[in-house]
């Protein structure tokens, strides 16, 4: 992109002869009413610095007159600086008060000059910079630029920690996920009194079973062989203790023998001792 | 007397133009510079160009001998915000038109804008106002943020905390200018005390910077600063009824 | 050939030197063509050049000049195709390339891979695949042998004689280890806590060895063994259906 050099005097009356503006009455061609003001200062054809402002006051207020009168619509702005500069010109004419509030009239008069000239330079300064020549409009860059080829060495950045918390983390994953897939059935006690009684009863005679044998029957999957042992085994002290049925063991860790108690009252097993 | 080494580096120095016979004499790192330069779309840095010099090769040296060398010719090797590039003489624009892309007209408000905020950076809308005496649209703030040419830098540290204004690189390049340092006028600017915003002009002149670090009346953006929102209010100051 | 001195002496008479006076010896044409030249996004034909030189401009000779002036620089001016462009002299085509190392993280993926294989090595793809449970993409050991931090290092004596990996030295100056030894082990992680205390008992972690002798189910690898081809097949499994 590139800035166009418009001429600030671009849509601006023609220089006015005789200090008359005559035509001067089209407010669209301004920037507000200090870029009127900078116009008609122009006109006076003196160094800003020493203008009369009670002059510039004058141009200004009939130029607003003029308006006024072919009732153009002015924007407050430029009504409010002619209220503003007919304030200071009474201000100018009249004598200084002895005891004076703000500042003086010729220090008011003195700020819109350095206002005017203000703008003046920044407008100068702006021409200028427009003069220079532009990238892409007077001046060029390589039209063909060659490219640089890049070649990229990846640097490949990883911790320890990173690798270690990964690992454990993908290990832990897979066997934890196994241990759950694979959650044992445990026997409850209330299975396996249930499948004991049911043994008791099937029993025809009260001969001596051995509670091994039957649980292997149930026990298809060797690794709930703990599980229901042990359920068993507590239910059938329950059995015992309820006089359902009687134990048997010829010593610690042998087999384990049990059958319907006999309707009689209890008769030992000769050399048995009932755990 | 010096020797004949000595003396082709002398005269190497002091008269790098004419190539057919200068050629052996005229070091590579002119050959190895003109090359990256050339290639190259973007400006450079010189730091970026000692990367890829030589050990040894006093790049400063040998850049403002191109520089010398490449002034009288119809490219130029030019120094942009700092960086380093080769650009079309700029006195040939009339030959170059019709490699011109799309031009841009700024409006006269867009330009005076631009020049007050070059000037005067950081500087704030109502600043600029103040200066012009008018309200200044949205819309001219608008394209002159789409040119790239200003940024919002910070926030000033007064009440209504407002945004403040800056140049670019984009702009030092669009304007060939190595710093804003060398913006036109600014010393005669500076002379006559009319930089300082405020009336009637004091005893401090600022220097107008772009430099990225703020000022110490500046607060920095802040991540939701959203430039539509920040821009709106002001453009509509109808609504507003105030200021 | 003549002596540097007398060489000097000639060039003296030939070409006054003051580069001023040098300056307005040439021709207005060269610099009207070296900035078209330079400008322009493709290279241009004499004819196009042509129009756009002032009248009477003999520019083939102008041409002939340019490109005699710049044959002994970083750039030249060549004719390609019967159009005339600059282009960076060939023989700085070196420094025309350039070197950046970008940093990367490595992926979740690749990660979990290299500590497979360190832990695990020397270990197959497929043992990889067993671990983690899923395929493991052929972009994923890509990038860990670009890393240079695994290696192939033989196959395994199985159906199939797949690839076993393991980790290099550059492995243990990456992750500052003495040895692989000093990978902590189970209970070494699960003091860390990156281990869970309650993992069942059947749970181990190997005592990784990165002992570059090959085990006794490895073979060596084969001269002719090409990595490429090695990982592609069961990149592609689809396509393999077999082997």
């Amino acid at each position: 992109m590139t800035a166009e050099i418009l001429s600030f005097e671009t849509g601006r009356p023609a220089e006015i002869t005789d200090g008359e503006p005559a035509l001067v009455v089209d407010v669209e061609g301004y920037e507000g009413p200090l870029d009127l003001l900078l116009t008609l200062a122009r006109q006076q054809k003196v160094d800003l610095a020493k203008i009369s402002i009670l002059a510039l006051a004058d141009q200004y207020l009939t130029f607003i007159e003029a308006a006024r009168k072919i009732r153009l619509e002015l924007a407050a702005d430029y009504l409010v600086m002619a209220a503003w500069l007919a304030f200071l010109k009474s201000r100018l004419l009249l004598p200084e008060p002895a005891t004076p509030d703000g500042p003086s009239a010729e220090e008011m008069a003195t700020a819109l000059a350095n206002r005017l000239r203000r703008l003046e330079a920044i407008r100068e300064a702006a021409n200028r910079l427009m003069n220079r020549p532009q990238f892409q409009r007077d001046i060029f860059p390589r039209g063909n630029p060659e490219t640089i080829a890049e070649i990229k060495h990846p640097k490949f950045t990883a911790t320890l920690f990173d690798l270690l918390t990964a690992y454990a983390t993908q290990r832990q994953q897979r066997v934890l996920a196994t241990v759950h897939l694979a959650k044992r059935t445990v026997w409850s006690l209330a299975e396996a009194r249930a499948s004991l009684e049911r043994l008791v009863g099937m029993a025809e005679s009260e001969e001596w079973n051995c509670l091994d044998d039957y649980l292997l029957t149930y026990v298809v999957d060797p690794s709930q062989r703990a599980t229901v042992f042990a359920s068993s085994f507590a239910a059938a002290l329950e059995l015992v203790r309820e006089g359902e049925m009687e134990l048997n063991q010829k010593e610690a860790f042998a087999p384990l023998y049990f059958r319907k108690r006999p309707p009689q009252a209890a008769m030992p097993a000769p050399d048995m001792t009932v755990e | 007397m010096a020797s004949l080494a000595e003396k082709r580096m002398e005269d190497a120095e002091d008269h790098p133009i004419d190539q057919n016979t200068e050629v052996a004499a005229r070091p590579e790192e002119l050959r190895l510079l003109e090359a990256l330069l050339f290639a190259s779309a973007e400006p450079i840095d010189q730091a970026t160009l000692a990367k890829r010099m030589p050990d040894g090769v006093d790049v400063k040296a040998a850049l403002a001998q191109l520089q010398a060398e490449y002034a009288p010719r119809g490219v130029n090797l030019v120094r942009v915000a700092n960086k380093w590039t080769f650009r079309t003489a700029g006195d040939l624009s009339w030959l170059m038109t019709r490699e011109s892309t799309e031009t841009r007209r700024l409006s006269r408000a867009a330009i005076e804008v631009l020049a007050i905020i070059a000037y005067h950076q950081p500087v704030t809308r109502a600043e600029i106002e103040e200066i012009r005496g008018v309200i200044t649209s949205k819309g001219t703030l608008d394209v002159l943020l789409e040119t790239g040419w200003i940024r919002p830098r910070g926030r000033r540290k007064t009440p209504g905390r407002p945004l403040t204004f800056g140049t670019t690189e984009a702009f030092l390049s669009q304007f060939s200018l190595e710093a804003l340092g060398d913006l036109p006028g600014l010393e005669e600017l500076k002379g006559t005390g009319l930089l300082d915003s405020r009336l009637p002009s004091g005893f401090s002149v600022p220097t107008p910077s772009d430099d990225v670090a703020l000022r110490e009346d500046e607060d920095p953006l802040e991540a939701g600063d959203n430039l539509e929102l920040l821009l709106a209010p002001a453009a509509e100051p109808e609504e507003g009824g105030g200021s």
